[in-house]
């Protein structure tokens, strides 16, 4: 047993947060409420330079442009740019395109699709909810016609994260309407730029734009963007989907926000901020701070395991639970301590921290429930995890 | 024993509800997040109408010569309806204010008007420390002349940027006894000297910084005792806190009811999301927490309502829907899932005004020390 | 809206105080750890007391020898009572069973039932639980053949409270195995002196003996001892069950823990128990007795419905899981500030309070279980309160 | 990075798990409830000849030169099992502590009859105060002549009343701060003077109150420095709480197990009890405590093991695992209903004696009140 990082390793953390000094705006802390304009930016000039350091692919094989990085290097990079709130990263292509191409994906494809992607070249999201399709994904709607040289789609994806910054699509379509609900879906790969997509934003509780509905309406996609075979297209996703549940952006996250408070509240305490010195919150921001380090270790466990070739499965859910619960928790701690100065945002002068837990507790509801719900992350646990029978 | 609102109240609740459902709609409520003002003049005509500012006001200063009851079981539907605008600061901050502790020339001028929808108030407590302890208030007062000249800054003052008058409670003696030597002074919001910048909240309300540069008022300001503030200011936040549970009331039961009926409706896996065991309990917890929260609250408000000593059950009331409703919204988004998150969903209008709510007029942590202080006395 | 009781309320509360205080031991703080044979004495004598004075069945009409007080009274009898740990109430016979003759009993067996349990000379006990048969109660097996002039019971009940104490029982078991589960079930009065009866004790993990398994092998009943009709016994039943959930003995009971603890504790950091004063205990009482409070308004809540003639459902549910939750909560919260003192037992000199809070703990975890668990309680809110469709 | 134990610990996991199965039954653990002693010479005597009383002494002392962690393995599978006995107290809080302060001549005499069974030891450190902070030591050790003379009693004291030696933290010197003038001595158990009344605990374990009435001990009886004692009682007090909970994940993880194998046996409403999601969910629950733990008291075991700084690394451990083992009790209590309430369940072995562990060696808050000070410094 050894819970360091082997020097290498240690070695390439020490790089990247090298990089990310020199790379990041100075004094960085993060986005600021809605500045969203610029920090796209940001973000596409920082994509630029992680994929010049190979960074943004490095787990990928190096025929496609990666540096076969293990798990363990991807975690280190994963937990520091989340820790530093940098921009850059690429979920959609990096994380679960690659990865499901290199599978799934036919010679042709993988030499189209994947080089740009390792270049940072591109954006992707995915199409996969839909207004009545949400936890239940298999009931989707969306029907793609098989036209024989190109499939015909035509239905609506919601909850599309950065669909309006896209250039391609993976798309979870139905195309035989007769065949039991998750036999019948193809996965198509769709530019976004085809006539008849339509991109509408949606703006959450935070009031930030970052889903979208996407309609099409007579979409024409050529059937070399099929992936796998047709109608075989729920089994290519469902690999993908234990591609996105991943602790550690959560766990690092909330230990930023906790290492954020309580530097502020150390200051804010002897301006006279007198509630920063009530018996209480020791207590509390410690029972948070023992939290996102069990977070941190749950995390790394799913890195290690699949660093080993194992394949983590009730981990990933337990890790995906806790640490999304786990950053809820923090940025309530964080709001309840702040008191009445917790509800200012980061255009009001008097707000701490750039109103950063407001922020934070305003998007964390969603982290409960993207990319698989609580509800059902307790249910994989308990059946495929535990082994109780299905209800 | 009656656990019940009377039929008084019960029609004023129907009628409320029925007036706010067609006058208030959830795109009104919208909309004046984004207003300057922050309130609708027309919804304010017809509560002025239906006499809800007197409500509270006995006839001899023009009002109806309701209770502090009759006024609660009106908040519980404005909190259900999520009504916008400075109601409860002229109501509950200003009016009863003045009423409790205010001189009766004092009373006679300003209750009429209040009454009439014709005057807006405020008080303006918490200062940088942001808590409601006496100990905070450094905003001073002194004496020149006939005159007070005030000098400091308020913040989370509720409406101020509308308010003709606000309430300030300023420091006019020092001494070690901090409840001691606080005045409260009447000062109009147009005086030279003062200036207004509503904060930015998440719930986009309109808490406002107040800043007293050399601002004059007369002696004819102070509002009851000179140095003697502190006991009517403990009323206040008293009557303000009971007000506020009660108003949560009726959001946490809107939410409750909106999740019940979205479950319902809602099918995934080819059956109403609403059977699945895991979201049945989330509810029967949000049921839980309402229950408890109303009772609690409406047990506040009747103490206060009866003028009975009422610190224990308003701390209790506080400390507890403080924290139930911020529970009860938190279990509906899981209920909800993703559209839930949407601004374009109802629901978390209500979950942003939770958080401020939770914080005003002292949240659970504050009323469970001075409840502690209560239970060791 | 009146928060409070009505003069004579205040009355009959004042007049219980001063018999609990002349009538209980000298500085009667309640049954210390197993000293379960005294109590059983003392909790006889108490009984006979109370029938005297009327209160046992105060809530009876006054033709079966109550006083048709009504639930506001029978409230602050419980409140009091509990809050007091006074020894005495009868539980199955003056709660469960009157009520249920009342409605579902003949003539006969009013007159022959009641009079006895008005005078607080017999004990009754509840078989309904069986091994498989818990929270679906109604797939209980114990057999009654109808044989005529009487029934033949065989078969087991379990979780029998005090059935070592009994003198009758009131049995549910299955006259018809043809019938659906809920149809086939029949309501008996069954003598515990009956020969083929055997009681056999299950002992928890407090140590205490209060449950028991009741054998019956070839057991005679009586026909006349059928209460309602044949096979109609479980509609008997379940009106019994909504009279077992009170809220108000774990609001009392929480309370009384509480105001123990907090008493301890002012005179225990005088003499340097320093961890009376830490910042966290403060905090952590208030919440707790905020909780109590909370509780015991519920409970107030139902009581009241009851006085206004309407039947508390949902409420009593509510009632239910939250006092038994709370009062789990304040055992833990009283063992997690008294440290490592909180798990010495009564037998140790250095015990505080006698070892309560630890003993409350380990009793605690049956409140959550018993008469209906909180997960039944719940889907009882959800479906029957809330009007969720069912699973 | 290496989260598995290696092949050896994995062995010896394998075959404790393998003894322990046949030679400490559940009804072994209940009869030594009952025992004065509290355990078994039988399993004592398997135990010695598997080597495991010497696992963590040097070979020099007659051990088998394991590590920290090859012993936390073996813990795991005794707190698995609920085995019975002094083997903490002798191992952790006593051959530890010689090996880690101890002069070379106590370690020659001490160490060797540990391995081979043939001494008791154990560690006395609280007070009345019922904390492990170096102000509560009180018991005062005066020289006199070539003696200490101990006077003071020690309260929780593990096994002390079959203890060969009990290691005592007095005070030999007063100053200002509370962590000087500390020595740690070796008292024969029947020493004159020395009187041990075994606790009544609500998990029927053998935690003793320890009178030290006039007991005279000579210098060689100091182990390591004269008043320099807290520094090595500190190190033992995070062996001591590392061990102490990977102890507890093996029970933690026995009751997950339990409860799974129970649901998925016992049928209500015509399935098994564990297809309904309200107890999958509990099980969710039940099973991320479990897996948060592990990983937490092994990362303490390991930096224990290493030499490595751990006070962090330890509290963070001990803070969690306490009250995760407890909610995982709870829930499988309300997984289980009524059956495993009773007495001749095997659950509420467990569920007692996790009440007892979360206090043992510091609870959640005194744990987080250490890591509260470690990351201000």
């Amino acid at each position: 047993m050894d819970f360091r990082f082997s020097q290498a390793e240690e070695g390439f953390r020490q790089e990247l947060l090298d990089f990310l000094r020199r790379e990041l705006p100075s004094q960085w802390e993060g986005p600021v409420g809605s500045t969203e304009g610029n920090d796209w930016d940001l973000t596409l000039q920082m994509r630029g330079k992680l994929a010049q350091k190979g960074w943004l692919t490095m787990h990928w094989p190096k025929d496609y442009g990666g540096q076969q990085a293990s798990p363990l290097l991807s975690l280190i990079f994963n937990e520091e740019m989340s820790y530093h709130r940098a921009p850059g990263r690429d979920i959609f292509g990096a994380r679960m395109l690659g990865p499901t191409l290199m599978i799934y994906g036919s010679e042709e494809q993988k030499r189209k699709f994947l080089p740009p992607v390792a270049k940072g070249e591109v954006q992707w999201c995915q199409g996969y909810s839909e207004p009545e399709a949400g936890s239940d994904l298999a009931s989707l709607s969306t029907r793609a016609e098989d036209m024989g040289d190109y499939f015909l789609v035509n239905g609506s994806k919601m909850w599309t994260s950065l669909a309006h910054r896209a250039d391609w699509m993976m798309l979870l379509a139905r195309t035989d309407p007769e065949a039991p609900k998750h036999r019948g879906i193809s996965f198509l790969l769709v530019d976004m730029r085809s006539p008849g997509v339509e991109v509408r934003p949606i703006v959450n509780m935070a009031g930030s734009h970052e889903f979208n509905q996407v309609f099409f309406d007579n979409v024409q996609v050529p059937r070399e963007n099929l992936v796998a075979e047709k109608d075989r297209g729920w089994y290519v996703a469902v690999t993908l989907l234990d591609f996105e549940r991943s602790g550690i952006d959560n766990a690092a996250s909330s230990r930023r926000l906790l290492d954020d408070l309580s530097e502020f509240l150390w200051e804010a305490q002897e301006r006279g901020f007198h509630r920063a010195s009530e018996g209480w919150v020791e207590d509390l921001l410690a029972e948070r701070y023992v939290e996102t380090e069990v977070a941190r270790l749950i995390a790394y466990r799913v890195a290690w395991m699949q660093s080993q070739g194992l394949v983590p499965n009730k981990e990933a859910s337990v890790s995906k639970v806790f640490g999304s619960e786990t950053f809820q928790r923090v940025a309530d701690t964080g709001l309840k301590i702040l008191g009445l100065y917790g509800q200012l945002t980061w255009e009001d002068q008097w707000a701490p921290l750039h109103g950063r837990f407001q922020d934070a507790w305003r998007h964390g509801f969603s982290n409960t429930i993207a990319a698989g719900t609580s509800e059902i992350q307790r249910n994989i646990i308990a059946s495929r995890g535990l082994g109780l029978p299905r209800g | 024993m009656d656990l019940a609102l009377n039929e008084t109240q019960q029609m004023l609740k129907t009628s409320a509800r029925d007036l706010l459902s067609r006058e208030c709609p959830y795109s009104l409520v919208r909309d004046m997040e984004e207003d300057a003002r922050g309130y609708s003049d027309e919804l304010w005509r017809r509560m002025v109408d239906l006499g809800w500012l007197g409500l509270a006001i006995p006839e001899k200063y023009g009002g109806a010569e309701g209770d502090f009851l009759d006024l609660a079981a009106l908040l519980e539907e404005m909190g259900r309806a999520l009504v916008p605008g400075p109601f409860f600061s002229t109501v509950v901050l200003g009016g009863l204010t003045i009423l409790d502790a205010a001189g009766d020339d004092m009373k006679r001028d300003l209750l009429p008007r209040i009454a009439r929808g014709q005057l807006l108030m405020t008080l303006a407590i918490t200062e940088k420390g942001g808590t409601y302890e006496s100990q905070e208030i450094e905003v001073q007062a002194r004496r020149e002349g006939e005159e007070y000249v005030i000098e400091g800054t308020k913040l989370f003052v509720p409406d101020a940027h509308v308010a003709d008058f606000i309430i300030v409670a300023a420091r006019t003696a020092s001494g070690s006894n901090p409840k001691e030597g606080i005045t409260l002074l009447l000062v109009p919001g147009t005086a030279d000297g003062v200036s207004v910048t509503p904060h930015r909240t998440l719930a986009s309300d309109k808490q406002c910084e107040v800043v007293f540069h050399g601002v004059r008022v007369p002696y004819s300001a102070v509002v009851g005792e000179i140095d003697g503030g502190w006991p009517p200011m403990e009323r206040a936040l008293q009557r303000a806190a009971a007000a506020k549970c009660v108003e949560m009331v009726g959001g946490a039961e809107a939410v409750l009811e909106m999740t019940v009926e979205y479950l319902k409706q809602r099918v995934q896996f080819g059956r109403p999301v609403g059977t699945f065991q895991g979201v049945q309990h989330h509810c029967a917890n949000m049921a839980i927490d309402v229950e408890g929260s109303r009772y609690a609250a409406y047990q506040a408000a009747w103490k206060v309502s009866e003028g009975l000593p009422a610190a224990r059950e308003v701390s209790m009331a506080k400390a507890w829907v403080s924290d139930a409703y911020l529970r009860v919204c938190s279990l509906a988004h899981q209920c909800h899932g993703a559209i839930g998150f949407t601004q374009e969903h109802d629901l978390q209008l209500y979950t942003r005004r939770a958080r401020v709510q939770e914080q005003a007029y002292g949240d659970a942590r504050f009323h469970r020390r001075l409840l502690a202080q209560t239970l060791r006395a």
